[in-house]
């Protein structure tokens, strides 16, 4: 191993040799400094590797022959190792970037660059409190330096802004320095003795080097010339700014914190924590997508500061945990800022010229993951870590703050990718092979450090799931036609089911084949989809992926990463969609806000145990057990989008495409229902300020149900009405649930069958008529019954069975209900879902009429029967309807017997096919005989009496005693129910939507008007700075008294 | 008063002066000159810092190495002291040639001309 | 094994001879109330046979059409609703004979195969093309969600009561005594259901559904012949069916066809009886009554039990 | 008195507090500290420097002088940069200036040498008497001065100077490097003879070092003059 002071001196050496080359050889100079730059990488990377393997333990470094304090030593930990690596390394990718430019100005530039690698790198290593002053100045001026690489005439008065400033901090640290000094008679780290906060000269120095440390993390709200560099710089450099820099001052501010002892470290972690809102709250308003990466930069190493104020109380997880965020904020911010060099202009809409080149998009989308800490990525670990130690501590209202501010820096990311993929952009891509080389390794570097963080995460490894890597697989092979892959992809869906059925509970099993086998099914009508196909493949599968995860986990960390697979699936499936741009965005905004939920329960319930399995749920203890359950069940309400959480679901469920609309809607929705089922197994009932949470549940689902029924009567569009039917039926067993008895959750069990077969068939039989009709207006359509015959079959099956009547399965769950209820002693809630029963009808019939019933269109006569692979899964479910409405048996026995295990009961007694309760007889088959038979009969009799009928056209009608004048005005379909809005329509008034939309314009009102602090005037900025300190210097002495 | 606190005195006293022409004065080469007042005072308290009451400056051409450490002054203060007067000059010469590219570009030293760069 | 379990043959007589004697029963009694209505208002009014006279008129009439699959079926769904409704009920308490089909379900079946033939015809009269028939389906639709809803609650409260939803034993739980009927036993349910009874046997003032004195709107409009017919059949068993539910939930079930006749007529009169002196409701204004008075009574009902 | 003056001098005063409680519980010390009293005693067994500051400054804290050299070349480079592009295209350069005056000139002929060879005393003789490297590498830089001011159209190649300056710089690096591997430690001064204390020749690399950096740093000077004197031409 080659001394680590190799890293400094083959920096400054090259810079000096750069000197002594022949000026016209600007080439030659180019490739010294990256050939010193990959000298420098790879020992700090060999240090890297060495250390982590314990190969060799750190090494201190003296200088001068003489032992520290008495000369500058410097230090190769781990944590400095790996730094440096990623310093060095960004330098040396960044270099590569700004070649072309690098060459315009000279060696001088490239001499500049090597210096600031150098100084940052020394930064890391140095224990010397004045030798760290040294290396921050030579950064300081470097940094100037290299703001000049930018074209943007504004860069100027950004690098002096950002000069002004750093002369402030620079007095702020000196005489922090040399009082310190003073006071401790050494300038070595290590011999910094512990000083409490107070007004005395030690504790006044430590305060003045803290803060002005701090000060170069560009903590909110002193931060605006940083904001201008990142605005105005190179992105190459912007690259370095942030990754390195950032990374390096960090670690200084570590550095002392470590000496300085425990009021400091609260100190920093709140400056941390305020950094870390603030700027996620501003980045809302940014439209200019490197200020935006600014902002988060800002964010992401306050986050990181926090962190490092939590040390010690971290203990052991703290490297892994800081490492983790600063490895992913590293790698994602540089990656962003190179794919920002691409891009010509400057609007975060403009990012839509990356469809152009679908490796760049698929690049945007994993730093983006990588950013919000979205699995597999490093940063997952580290926050699932983070929360959990929070959660132990019992710091729960700044674990709030927390995630509320991760989800509003999700939200902006997320925002941004959506416009990238949706928006038009007037600018073409600057293709650059170099950057996206560039970008591509950085991309190959996260996956690299993910399998280490797995690795170490003392869970299992995400990044080796089966699953995920068969979705990932999906990304190379996209170059195949869409057929082909389709059969792959149903191929791995059953294979998985295949190894994976054994050994389940048949509760468990039954959701297993929903969202696995279901997957499989419906995959079949996206056979219909013609040519690649792009992206449309790997965020399916990983959707399933994250689904049949989810049925298998058995521990909150799998059933966590599952959740996050799935719900990342399906946001880019639903941003597939044609106008789903903002629904994507608030699906993903909510289902991040229910998974983070989901997250903090899970960290208070896990109470510091490093795996939790799901079943010690049971164990909880009970003061905080019924905290929990409200953090779990809301995260799973929001997937079932229970009134009030449900706003997400319609845009996003009637603006997917015709084949995903049925995946989310019909499967999805299952996983929500699937983690209440978990949830209540294990938690049973819990009270909180004395209420039954189970019977607020109760009234949820009652009131989801009968709302989502009334709203979906009102619904032009065919599927935003089925949308919100699918908040009634989920409603009704969310209900099911709540009741807690064994024919409450066979209820629940029976809608979740149901319910996806049904809401499969009739999404995928409207999304045939929407191919043919290119509408989903229903009262656009109508008389389609000949035209479309198949359709028609599946969507009449489909709504006889949904409305309960006999006798199709649906029937099935009414009776389970009305038994169900029989034997609870809650009254109230019965009459919302007694309400919502026939409301039912009302949308369900408005569906089938409008749509195939009443006058045909004209514009319609020529519309062909629905593409036959949309059919086929459509006649596989009317199958199976059929079958399972006569031997219900076939699949409720095994799971009636099942929740008797649990419920300790058998209020259902099956005799042969028939079905006693304590209460009444449900026999399917004598029902079917009956109805069978009497129609027949009755059938068979009209025909006898009107054979000989005669076949008229529709339009052949006469009413007022006149002829219509035709069909577009015949055809009674608009405001259909308008008798019954007169009376209920109060019932519409938006009141959850407007809720929200008031909280996110809050929000936003406060970022655009919070972001006027930034007057651009470099003396603002310097006086922000000052008060800054000021403010900081009189709450700490205010913490004291 | 004694020697050092008068330094010392006079040195915070510079770092105000320093500061707040620094930060009232809009004009870019006044800034720049309160800049290096306000460092030239920083400079002043390093080395009072370093000062010892009656001793002399660390150098043993008359004062034999053994009675060194009874009758020099603290040395690292001074070594300290020329690196930050070296630093402070290069960042005032390295602001001075921005203040000369400013001025190019706009014509202007105000430095609230300067603010495109906002929000 | 067997998924019948007590199925014999003769049992289909049985239902066709309780099919029988209901649909003429039904056929006269409906006469006859037409007829009462029309003394009342000083007509002479039809003869009690009329009935029997339209229908013959109908199944001979000899232009027919018809506007396709869904419009051919869908008054042989209307029609297999009142009969499977009818069969699914037992009609008289005790007899062996008219038992009828009632083991293949309970209430519940009962409650929702009512659907059964609203849902077809309104889909046969949907694919007719004429509007009138969707805005009748629109009104008949919204008016029955909330009509509904009392008899819901009503019958939750008696299953409540009587924990069971087997109709014999509800039935058989009221004998012995008159004041054994629900109707005493439990009076608020009883008005609960009767609100939802009146709103849903399409008369005044809850009839402008079908609105009979206008052009003639809703289902009716353009069926005619046999498809008439059927509706027509329909027309007098359903109510009766219905009538029957009615009777064996509250009012003791019939012991025989005599108390069957007089308790079926009477309660059908009540419906009659408000229906002649009542003006009509719109729809909404029938919605808002029956959360106004339907709803709170029923809501009552299944909190006293 | 308007608000844009009132903030700051708030702000500063309250910094003043801070300040304030600094200098009001300051205690100079009465012996030296544990680090000087160190340097008090090792210095000349260790280094063999007379000046103790030269040893801390070139030896112990020698790391941080190369950073300082490095600033001074960063600065250098940065300026060059900054100027040179946007530099104007003047015809023959100085002759916007006015032409100085005989006696500066004759005056600057006498004088430049001896300045040259004071600096050059100045930072050979570092690690003996008061100065080093940067006072003799600022006075050799003066004499740049001189000249420019005797005669503002003069010329130095940047190509010589900036040669001067990397191979010092380089020879700087290569010399810690060499302490690395043969001495106790990166830069340290060991790798040469201690000689005989006193003398020109002792304090092993001291003397050299200095010497580097005194060339080096009166390069940078120089680099950065001329850098900023051409600027004049741009009007």
């Amino acid at each position: 191993m080659v001394n680590p002071l190799l890293i400094l001196a083959a920096g400054l050496g090259a810079a000096f040799l750069l000197g002594l080359l022949r000026e016209t050889s600007e080439r030659a100079a180019f490739h010294t400094t990256v050939g010193a730059l990959a000298v420098m990488a790879f020992v700090a990377l060999s240090w890297t590797v060495a250390l982590a393997s314990g190969q060799t333990d750190p090494v201190e470094m003296l200088t001068a022959g003489a032992k520290p304090p008495f000369a500058i030593n410097l230090r190769t930990g781990i944590a400095e190792a790996a730094l440096t690596s990623v310093v060095t390394l960004t330098g040396l990718l960044s270099a590569f970037f700004m070649r072309r430019d690098l060459l315009r100005l000279g060696r001088r530039a490239m001499a500049v660059l090597l210096v600031l690698i150098m100084a940052l790198s020394g930064l890391i290593m140095t224990r010397d409190l004045f030798n760290m002053f040294v290396f921050l100045e030579l950064i300081v001026i470097a940094t100037a330096g290299l703001v000049l690489l930018s074209k943007d005439t504004r860069a100027l008065a950004a690098g002096f802004k950002y000069l002004v400033v750093s002369q402030v901090i620079s007095i702020l640290l000196l005489i922090g320095i040399i009082f310190t000094y003073h006071a401790n008679g050494s300038l070595n780290i290590d011999d910094i003795s512990e000083v409490p906060m107070g007004a005395n000269g030690a504790s006044l120095a430590m305060f003045l080097v803290l803060i002005a440390l701090i000060l170069e993390l560009k903590p909110f709200p002193a931060n605006g010339w940083a904001l201008d560099i990142y605005e105005s710089a190179h992105p190459g450099f912007s690259a370095i700014f942030s990754a390195a820099s950032g990374s390096a001052a960090l670690f200084a501010v570590y550095k002392v914190l470590a000496m300085a002892g425990p009021d400091w470290a609260l100190l920093a972690a709140g400056i941390g924590i305020v950094t870390f809102v603030g700027a996620n709250l501003l980045a809302l308003a940014q439209t200019h997508d490197r200020r935006l990466l600014g902002y988060s930069s800002v964010g992401q190493i306050g986050l990181i500061l926090l962190v490092i104020g939590f040390a010690d109380r971290l203990g052991d997880s703290f490297l892994y945990i800081a490492g983790g965020l600063l490895v992913s904020h590293a790698i994602a911010k540089a990656g962003l800022f190179w794919l920002s060099g691409m891009v010509k202009a400057r609007d975060l809409s403009d990012w839509a010229a990356l469809r152009e080149n679908p490796v760049l998009v698929v690049l945007f989308a994993v730093f983006i993951a990588m950013l919000t800490g979205l699995p597999p990525f490093p940063a997952f670990y580290a926050k699932w870590s983070f929360v959990h130690v929070l959660a132990t501590d019992g710091a729960y209202s700044l674990m709030a703050v927390f995630l509320i501010a991760a989800l509003i820096e999700a939200t902006v990311l997320f925002r941004w990718f959506g416009m990238a993929l949706k928006r038009s952009s007037g600018h073409s891509l600057h293709i650059s092979l170099t950057g996206e080389a560039i970008a591509l390794i950085a991309a190959a570097l996260a996956i690299a450090v993910s399998w280490v963080w797995g690795n170490l995460s003392g869970q299992e490894n995400l990044i080796t799931l089966v699953p995920l890597l068969f979705a990932l697989l999906f990304l190379p092979l996209d170059i195949l036609p869409a057929r082909i892959k389709n059969v792959l992809a149903i191929a791995g869906l059953v294979f998985w089911f295949a190894v994976t059925k054994n050994g389940l509970d048949p509760l468990r099993y039954v959701f297993l084949i929903i969202m696995v086998l279901g997957g499989a099914i419906l995959l079949l009508a996206s056979f219909h989809a013609t040519g690649r196909r792009m992206g449309f493949y790997t965020p399916a599968l990983l959707m399933f992926a994250g689904m049949g995860l989810l049925v298998t986990s058995e521990t909150s960390f799998q059933f966590f990463a599952a959740w996050e697979f799935l719900t990342v699936g399906s946001y880019f499936l639903i941003l597939r969609g044609q106008d789903s741009e903002p629904h994507a965005l608030s699906y993903i905004t909510f289902s991040l806000g229910g998974a983070f939920a989901l997250l903090a329960g899970f960290a208070i319930a896990a109470n510091g145990a490093p795996t939790f399995p799901i079943e010690n749920l049971s164990e909880v203890p009970s003061r905080i057990a019924p905290y929990v359950f409200v953090l779990l069940a809301a995260g799973f309400l929001t997937k079932t989008a229970v009134m009030g959480l449900h706003i997400w679901l319609p845009g996003a469920h009637a603006e997917a495409e015709t084949d995903v609309s049925p995946m989310v809607s019909g499967i999805l929705l299952k996983a929500g229902l699937f983690g209440l089922f978990v949830l209540l197994m294990e938690m049973g009932r819990q009270e909180l300020f004395g209420v039954d949470l189970t019977i607020v549940l109760v009234w949820l689902g009652a009131l989801s149900a009968f709302i989502g029924a009334v709203l979906s009567a009102f619904q032009e569009d065919a599927k935003r009405l089925l949308a919100y039917s699918s908040i009634s039926q989920m409603g009704y067993a969310v209900f099911g649930l709540a009741l807690m008895n064994h024919l409450g959750w066979l209820l629940a069990l029976m809608f979740a069958i149901n319910h996806f077969v049904y809401k499969s068939m009739l999404f995928l039989a409207v999304g045939g008529v929407k191919e043919r009709t290119h509408t989903k207006l229903m009262y656009k359509m109508g008389g389609l019954i000949t035209l479309m015959p198949f359709t028609f079959v599946s969507v009449l099956v489909g709504i006889i069975a949904m409305s309960g009547v006999p006798p199709l399965s649906g029937f099935g769950g009414r009776w389970i209900f009305y038994n169900a209820i029989m034997s609870t002693d809650l009254r109230l809630p019965m009459i919302l879902i007694f309400m919502a029963g026939p409301v039912g009808f009302l949308y369900l019939f408005r569906l089938i009429h409008t749509i195939f019933l009443g006058q045909l269109k004209d514009e319609l006569r020529l519309t062909k029967e629905a593409p036959f692979w949309i059919l086929l899964p459509q006649m596989l479910f009317v199958g199976f309807l059929l079958s399972f409405a006569i031997l219900p048996g076939m699949i409720l026995r095994r799971v009636d017997s099942y929740i008797g295990t649990l419920f300790g009961d058998t209020p259902l007694v099956w005799t042969g096919k028939i079905v006693d309760s304590q209460y009444g007889t449900w026999n399917p088959v004598a029902i079917w005989g009956v109805i069978a038979t009497v129609f027949v009969v009755v059938f068979i009799l009209l025909i006898w009496m009107n054979h000989n009928a005669q076949k008229v056209k529709q339009f052949n009608i006469v009413f007022s005693a006149e002829r219509p004048f035709k069909p577009q005005t015949t055809h009674f379909a608009w405001n259909f129910f308008a008798p019954y809005r007169k009376a209920m329509g109060f019932l519409e008034t938006p009141v959850a939507t407007s809720f929200w939309s008031g909280v996110s314009n809050m929000l936003h009102g406060t970022a655009d008007f919070t972001r006027k602090l930034y007057t651009g005037n470099g003396q603002t900025y310097a006086v922000q700075l000052l008060f800054f300190v000021i403010a900081v210097y009189l709450i700490a002495m205010g913490g004291l008294s | 008063m004694t020697l050092v606190q008068i330094s010392l005195a006079t040195g915070f006293a510079l770092i105000f002066l320093g500061l707040y022409g620094a930060l009232s004065n809009r004009n870019i080469l006044r800034m720049i000159v309160s800049f290096t007042i306000a460092s030239t005072g920083v400079n002043l308290v390093l080395v009072a810092v370093g000062y010892l009451p009656g001793r002399e400056a660390p150098i043993l051409d008359t004062i034999p190495v053994a009675s060194a450490a009874e009758r020099i002054t603290d040395p690292v203060p001074q070594a300290l002291v020329l690196t930050a007067i070296v630093i402070g000059l290069g960042v005032t010469a390295l602001m001075l040639a921005y203040a000369y590219r400013l001025f190019r570009a706009r014509g202007s030293l105000d430095i609230s001309d300067f603010t495109e760069l906002k929000w | 094994m067997n998924s019948l379990p007590n199925f014999e043959w003769v049992q289909v007589a049985y239902a066709l001879l309780t099919l029988f004697i209901v649909i003429n029963y039904g056929m006269v009694m409906t006469a006859v109330v037409r007829k009462i209505g029309a003394r009342v208002g000083g007509r002479y009014g039809i003869p009690v046979w009329q009935n029997y006279i339209d229908l013959a008129k109908n199944i001979a009439l000899r232009s027919k059409i018809t506007h396709g699959v869904m419009f051919y079926l869908g008054p042989v769904f209307r029609l297999t609703g009142g009969v499977g409704l009818l069969l699914f009920v037992p009609t008289i308490y005790g007899s062996e004979w008219h038992q009828n089909f009632s083991y293949a379900g309970d209430l519940i079946l009962a409650l929702y195969f009512i659907f059964f033939g609203t849902l077809g015809m309104a889909l046969g009269a949907g694919e007719s093309g004429h509007p009138h028939s969707a805005i009748g389906v629109s009104r008949g639709l919204s008016q029955v969600t909330m009509a509904e809803l009392p008899l819901a609650l009503g019958v939750y409260a008696l299953s409540l009561q009587y924990q069971t939803l087997d109709i014999t034993e509800i039935v058989a739980a009221q004998q012995g005594s008159i004041f054994n009927w629900t109707v005493f036993t439990n009076p608020l349910a009883t008005v609960a259901a009767m609100v939802a009874f009146v709103g849903t046997m399409m008369r005044s003032p809850f009839d402008v559904v079908i609105a009979p004195q206008e052009i003639p709107i809703g289902p009716p409009t353009e069926y005619h012949s046999s498809y008439l017919a059927l509706m027509q059949t329909n027309r007098v068993l359903f109510p009766v069916a219905k009538t029957v539910i009615y009777m064996n939930l509250f009012f003791g079930g019939a012991t025989s066809w005599a108390e069957f006749a007089i308790k079926v007529f009477c309660l059908y009169m009540v419906s009659v009886v408000i229906g002649v002196v009542h003006p009509r409701f719109r729809v909404e204004q029938s919605i808002r009554f029956f959360l106004k008075w339907g709803l709170p009574i029923g809501v009552l009902a299944i909190l006293t039990v | 008195m308007t608000t844009r003056m009132a903030i700051p001098l708030v702000l500063v005063a309250l910094l003043g507090t801070v300040f304030f409680a600094l200098f009001s519980s300051y205690t100079p010390d009465a012996s030296l500290n544990l680090t000087a009293s160190y340097y008090a005693d090792q210095t000349v067994p260790e280094t063999g420097a007379q000046n103790i500051v030269t040893a801390i400054i070139v030896t112990y804290r020698g790391l941080d002088t190369l950073g300082e050299v490095t600033v001074l070349f960063l600065t250098a480079a940065i300026v060059g940069l900054v100027l040179s592009q946007s530099k104007a295209p003047s015809a023959h350069a100085g002759a916007g200036g006015l032409p100085s005056g005989e006696l500066l000139q004759t005056g600057a002929r006498m004088l430049v040498p001896v300045i040259l060879l004071f600096g050059a005393y100045v930072f050979i003789n570092g690690h003996l008497t008061p100065g080093g490297g940067f006072q003799g590498g600022a006075i050799v830089a003066s004499a740049m001065l001189l000249m420019l001011l005797a005669d503002p159209a003069e010329r130095f190649s940047h190509g010589l100077i900036s040669k001067i300056e990397s191979s010092a710089g380089l020879t700087y690096v290569i010399l810690g490097l060499l302490g690395l591997l043969f001495a106790g430690g990166f830069l340290d001064n060991k790798i040469l003879p201690l000689g005989t204390f006193g003398s020109i020749f002792s304090a092993g690399a001291i003397p050299l070092i200095y010497v580097l950096v005194g060339l080096k740093v009166g390069a940078e000077f120089s680099s950065i003059l001329t850098s900023l004197e051409e600027t004049e031409d741009a009007e």
